[in-house]
């Protein structure tokens, strides 16, 4: 991805971020695929369907150096930031081609030369790494920013706020975007604090700070740049933007916590569709978009294939990387006991 | 006798004892509406209200915190942890003040409230959802620390816990959750604090608790197949920690294993380890053989999380090569 | 203390006040004289002094079957609350008629008679049990309200967020309390955050929220019984109260981090002086506050010889209240050498 | 040669490599301005500056979570984390994030950080201020764990902390801030992960850490008055645990005793304890005596908490009954 002049009148913009889009889209519903066939090792797959113009339009200010953390919902932002597709899918698989080696699986995917220092099934839990990663940005004078990416649910964990105040603090180069999908698990957001206008929560600790309607991947670029180049200048930033999670909270849940007309209001607002009826309505032609989906669906297709084709990580890998290379490996317990009991 | 799931026994305990006791309360991340993550409170709001099944933010250090309060204040609360895993952001909640508040207030007053949690392998959920937390809680004066293996112990376990004076981790696991049982809940149980021993052999006892029970009980039978009889002890409550039972066992047979899913190095199968070959010096013709969690964090991928962890298979070759 | 009108008029009202946060000034000299002495047993000992004000302010607006915790600067709160001073000298003696016979000390000081649920030594440690007991209020419709103590420091906790969070989601009768003293041990407020106007950060989380300076006590009544009586009626509160730590963190620390300049100012702000003054203004007599002083300076002095002359807890109540009387004791460390030895 | 403080030596040591790696730099409550709650870092900010000596906010969590991040960001930082009882609102960052990174990443990267921290009794600061949680770190994969008895060790342990490229908590006590030693800094230091044999005996080997060191040396030289020769094992590391040093001594000598001022149960000497019942076994005349700090919280009162831990009357006593 390459940083965009985030104006709303670029087409070609428009269509590079609607194949993003796209491509988030159909990955996560291979996900859904692998998963039923049996064939992802998570149990854990949390689809960021509905939040494709939040992972898209905040990648669009990023640049190379940039780094990042994100949630368990990550898959979008993980591609948007232009991860391969295959070792996404073959580590969510937890094979030995993923790019974590099958240790990490959906919710521990990372990869240092992209600057994703990781996703974190902890709901809150990379947040202040970015501060770490900010300060050092800061220091080296590298122009970088960091970026925390995490849902509505973590606005309620307290590193969050001792984050963004030593953010703010400190003048780091660090952006704090929560997206915004209205539920955490079965607890819609007005359930989980009676201060639903988040980015409130940020101004008041000194931060940049706005909310941003997803439905329009356009304005979430412009208020993204906005925001990243104003940590880029010094000032941390927080954006929130509102979506709508489309499916349940893990692949299996059905959300019956929630009304069908709510639902179908929230997936009215797919930024999906919406751009690409804008596409559209700019004259790129159906037969044209069609055939960008299809060449996207042929892709992530070949995620499945790869992923089932790959192999299960070798049992000796278990002992590796607790610690550095180099380092000796924690002793198996069969080697212990069999010392144990050889002395007899 | 009625087939009952692990899970279904931890709601009916919570039921009776809410229907007995109008303090508790439970409080926590999706206990409400949602039901639980792992279904234990599905339909409790119901009975009992948004009042008593209090669905919280995600805010794990102020939910323990706040039931602590709650505990000083008279109630009787149940928080739910999620995963165990989470434990991190609460010990100080946990440890520093639940643990302690007795004590450091020359016995003024006591915390009696109930973790439930859920821990261990089996779903393949990653390094930060799949661990065996418990030396952390054992190894804190002031917390007791039940660990059930049997729908039976989900039960009466959680029933028992729900009148304890002091606060009490309660941990569940989470591969138990749908494993039925015919089960008599009436039967009386076991006083809290006591091991129940599961068989009984002449050959070896091994010590174990939460779903290693299983694993060790299978182990057993297939064992007794080629002529090795084994004690099997399920603990129960790791604290208190009933080692009367343990040791009256490790003295008729004396040779000893303990099995725990909890990492090794300094774990719960190092104290249990150091406690039989004290207290069993004289009897032991063996040392005691620790089988145990490996040192690492759990994967993601299948095999290499069940391989991270005791099998059934090693417990059996283990116990061979012991008695070979 | 009961709770006063909060008019600036009474005089009876501000003698009252006035006699408070005089004994609480003279307790604190008194305990540096025990530290002194070498008969305290904490090696941290926090003293309150130039606070005053705070700790009589907000229990001014308190009732009985409220409760309340502290932070570790908490002796005044206490004192203002009722609490024994022979009790509470000889419990930070670390003697066994203390409040915590011995155990607990200076910064685990607790009584439940009084609706102390606790000091406690952890920053913000003692902040969500307010929430919890403020619950069991809201729940038994006793209309008491339980009040959270903590300094400036505390304000960069995230725990007090997640607690302020849901005291606002629950309506709980809940308030929290930052004794602003301006310093962190060594760190200045403006050094610890970039969001100095502590209220706006309650105020954005739902909470009844204002910034009192602590000068006037009588300002101090006012401000909390808004903020005690809106929390009684449903919505929680917050007041920071502007006041200066007249002395070090601990009873050594001589603050060299700070100006003489910035501590002169700070002590210029006395809330004791202040209010003797306007006493005096108001027509009662110097000989009468110097008689009351003294009557004061009395009662504190016979705290350090009830602490000297108290016991020691004995040895054996070292096993005890580990868990509930009728529960057995841990065993002691050489119960179980004997035993192992014995079998020998 | 100059006689230097424990204090002197870690501040000695982080001087030292801060001026060869300029990537490290210090980070936590009063480690500027104020120089430490223990002054370890007194003076620091005048050479370094404010850049590598951070003064942050109250705010542990995130501390801990800002160091993970600057040092897969490439930065070595230094947590000081003023008491190990604050422990527990960091587990979180320590034990999920900052353990597992490199597993859970296949390897891509690590954490090279250090958490500095100091524990243990002697001051009267009572139950949340005084206690010994090694346990915790020792009994989580991914995390090394140092704790230097002696000035030398505070120096140098502390140097090869900051080479290593894993986190590592690095455990001060503090009753030996103010503990003097005329040292040769010079000398060349055993291998990070060594254990140091202080004192060769017949009759018994202790094996302990950190300031049980002290007592356990003072012991030693109690006992060999009355004919007791002691064998003295200074851990100095936990992980790596130097077992080859242990079972090198036990096999001598046949007898062990484990003293360790943390919680008895489940505890390091529960580790300690297991470790050499089944590696020494065969050579095991008694069992190895765990001495370690009672399943209490530390009090305020100076006595009772003198009496919480291990003291060198003890250790004497103790020994005395297991060799009569
Ligand atoms: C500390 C912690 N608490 C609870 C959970 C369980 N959990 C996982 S995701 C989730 C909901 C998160 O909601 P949100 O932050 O809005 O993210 P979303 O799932 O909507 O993307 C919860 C409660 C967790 N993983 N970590
Ligand atoms: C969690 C935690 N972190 C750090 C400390 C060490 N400490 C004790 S008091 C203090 C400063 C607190 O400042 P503030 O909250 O303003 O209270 P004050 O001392 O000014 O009354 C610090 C850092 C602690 N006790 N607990
Ligand atoms: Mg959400
Ligand atoms: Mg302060």
């Amino acid at each position: 991805m390459t940083k965009t002049n985030g104006s709303k009148k670029s087409n070609s913009d428009l269509l590079g971020h609607y194949t993003e889009m796209r491509r988030v889209r159909t990955f996560e519903d291979r996900v859904g695929e692998l998963y039923l066939r049996g064939a992802s090792a998570g149990s854990m797959l949390h689809l960021s369907i509905g939040e494709e113009s939040a992972a898209v339009g905040v990648c669009s200010a990023m640049r190379d150096g940039d780094t990042f953390t994100t949630h368990h919902r990550g898959h979008g932002i993980f591609l948007a930031r232009g991860a391969d597709p295959n070792r996404m899918m073959s580590e969510i698989g937890g094979k030995a081609t993923g790019y974590c080696r099958g240790k990490g699986g959906s919710m521990h995917i990372a990869d240092m030369s992209l600057g994703h220092l990781g996703a974190n099934a902890i709901v809150g839990g990379g947040i202040p790494a970015v501060v770490g990663a900010a300060l050092v940005a800061k220091r080296r004078k590298t122009g970088a920013v960091s970026i925390a990416f995490f849902g509505d649910g973590a606005m309620q964990q307290g590193v969050l706020y001792e984050s963004m105040n030593m953010a703010a603090l400190w003048d780091l180069p660090a952006v704090f975007v929560c997206i915004n999908n209205q539920w955490g698990m079965g607890t819609r957001i007005d359930q989980a604090t009676k201060s639903t206008k988040l980015h409130e929560r940020a101004q008041v600790f000194g931060l940049n700070a706005e909310t941003v309607d997803g439905h329009d991947v356009l304005d979430v670029v412009e208020a993204a740049n906005r925001i990243v180049d104003g940590a880029r200048a010094g000032t941390p930033g927080f954006l929130a933007i509102d979506c709508y999670r489309f499916y349940g909270h893990g692949r299996k849940d059905k959300s019956p916590y929630r009304s069908e007309e709510e639902e179908a209001e929230g997936r009215a607002k797919d930024p999906v569709k919406f751009s690409r009826k804008m596409l559209e309505k700019n004259g790129v032609s159906e037969e044209e978009l069609d055939a960008l989906d299809a060449k996207i669906g042929a892709e992530m297709d070949a995620t499945i294939d790869f992923t089932i084709k790959s192999e299960e990580p070798a049992l000796n890998t278990m002992f590796r990387d607790v610690f550095a290379p180099g380092q000796p490996e924690p002793e198996p317990v069969i080697t212990r006991i069999d010392r144990v009991l050889a002395k007899e | 006798m009625p087939k009952l799931a692990y899970r279904d026994a931890l709601r009916q305990a919570l039921i009776d004892s809410m229907r007995e006791d109008p303090d508790i309360f439970v409080i926590g991340e999706e206990v409400g509406r949602y039901g639980g993550a792992y279904g234990v409170t599905k339909g409790l709001i119901e009975e009992f209200g948004a009042e008593r099944l209090i669905d919280t933010p995600i805010s794990e250090p102020s939910i323990v915190g706040t039931a602590v309060g709650a505990a000083m204040a008279g109630m009787r609360p149940v928080v739910e942890l999620m995963y165990v895993d989470f434990i991190g952001m609460t010990m100080d909640q946990l440890c520093n003040q639940a643990a302690k508040i007795r004590y450091m207030f020359g016995g003024q007053i006591g915390v009696p409230m109930v973790l439930r949690t859920q821990g261990g392998t089996g779903r393949s959920a990653g390094a930060q959802h799949s661990q065996s937390l418990e030396a952390y809680v054992m190894h804190t004066p002031g917390l007791r620390l039940a660990m059930p293996a049997t729908v039976y112990d989900a039960y009466h376990l959680l029933r028992q816990a729900l009148t304890q004076p002091d606060p009490v981790v309660f941990i569940e696991h989470k591969s138990l959750y749908a494993m039925t049982e015919d089960v008599d809940l009436t039967t009386p149980p076991p006083k809290w604090g006591k091991a129940v021993v599961r068989r009984q052999g002449k050959d070896l006892v091994i010590v174990t608790y939460s779903r290693q029970v299983h694993h060790v009980m299978k182990a057993a039978e297939e064992l007794s197949k080629v002529g090795i009889e084994v004690t099997v002890i399920d603990l129960r409550t790791l604290n208190p920690l009933d080692f009367d039972t343990i040791r009256a066992e490790v003295e008729k047979v004396g040779k000893a294993m303990v099995v725990s899913e909890g990492v090794m190095t300094s774990g719960v199968a190092a104290e249990l380890s150091a406690r039989i070959t004290e207290e069993c010096f004289d009897f032991l013709e063996e040392p005691v053989i620790r089988v145990a969690g490996e040192d690492i964090p759990i994967s993601v991928s299948i095999e290499l999380e069940k391989n991270s962890v005791p099998t059934t298979k090693f417990v059996v070759e283990t116990a061979r090569k012991l008695l070979a």
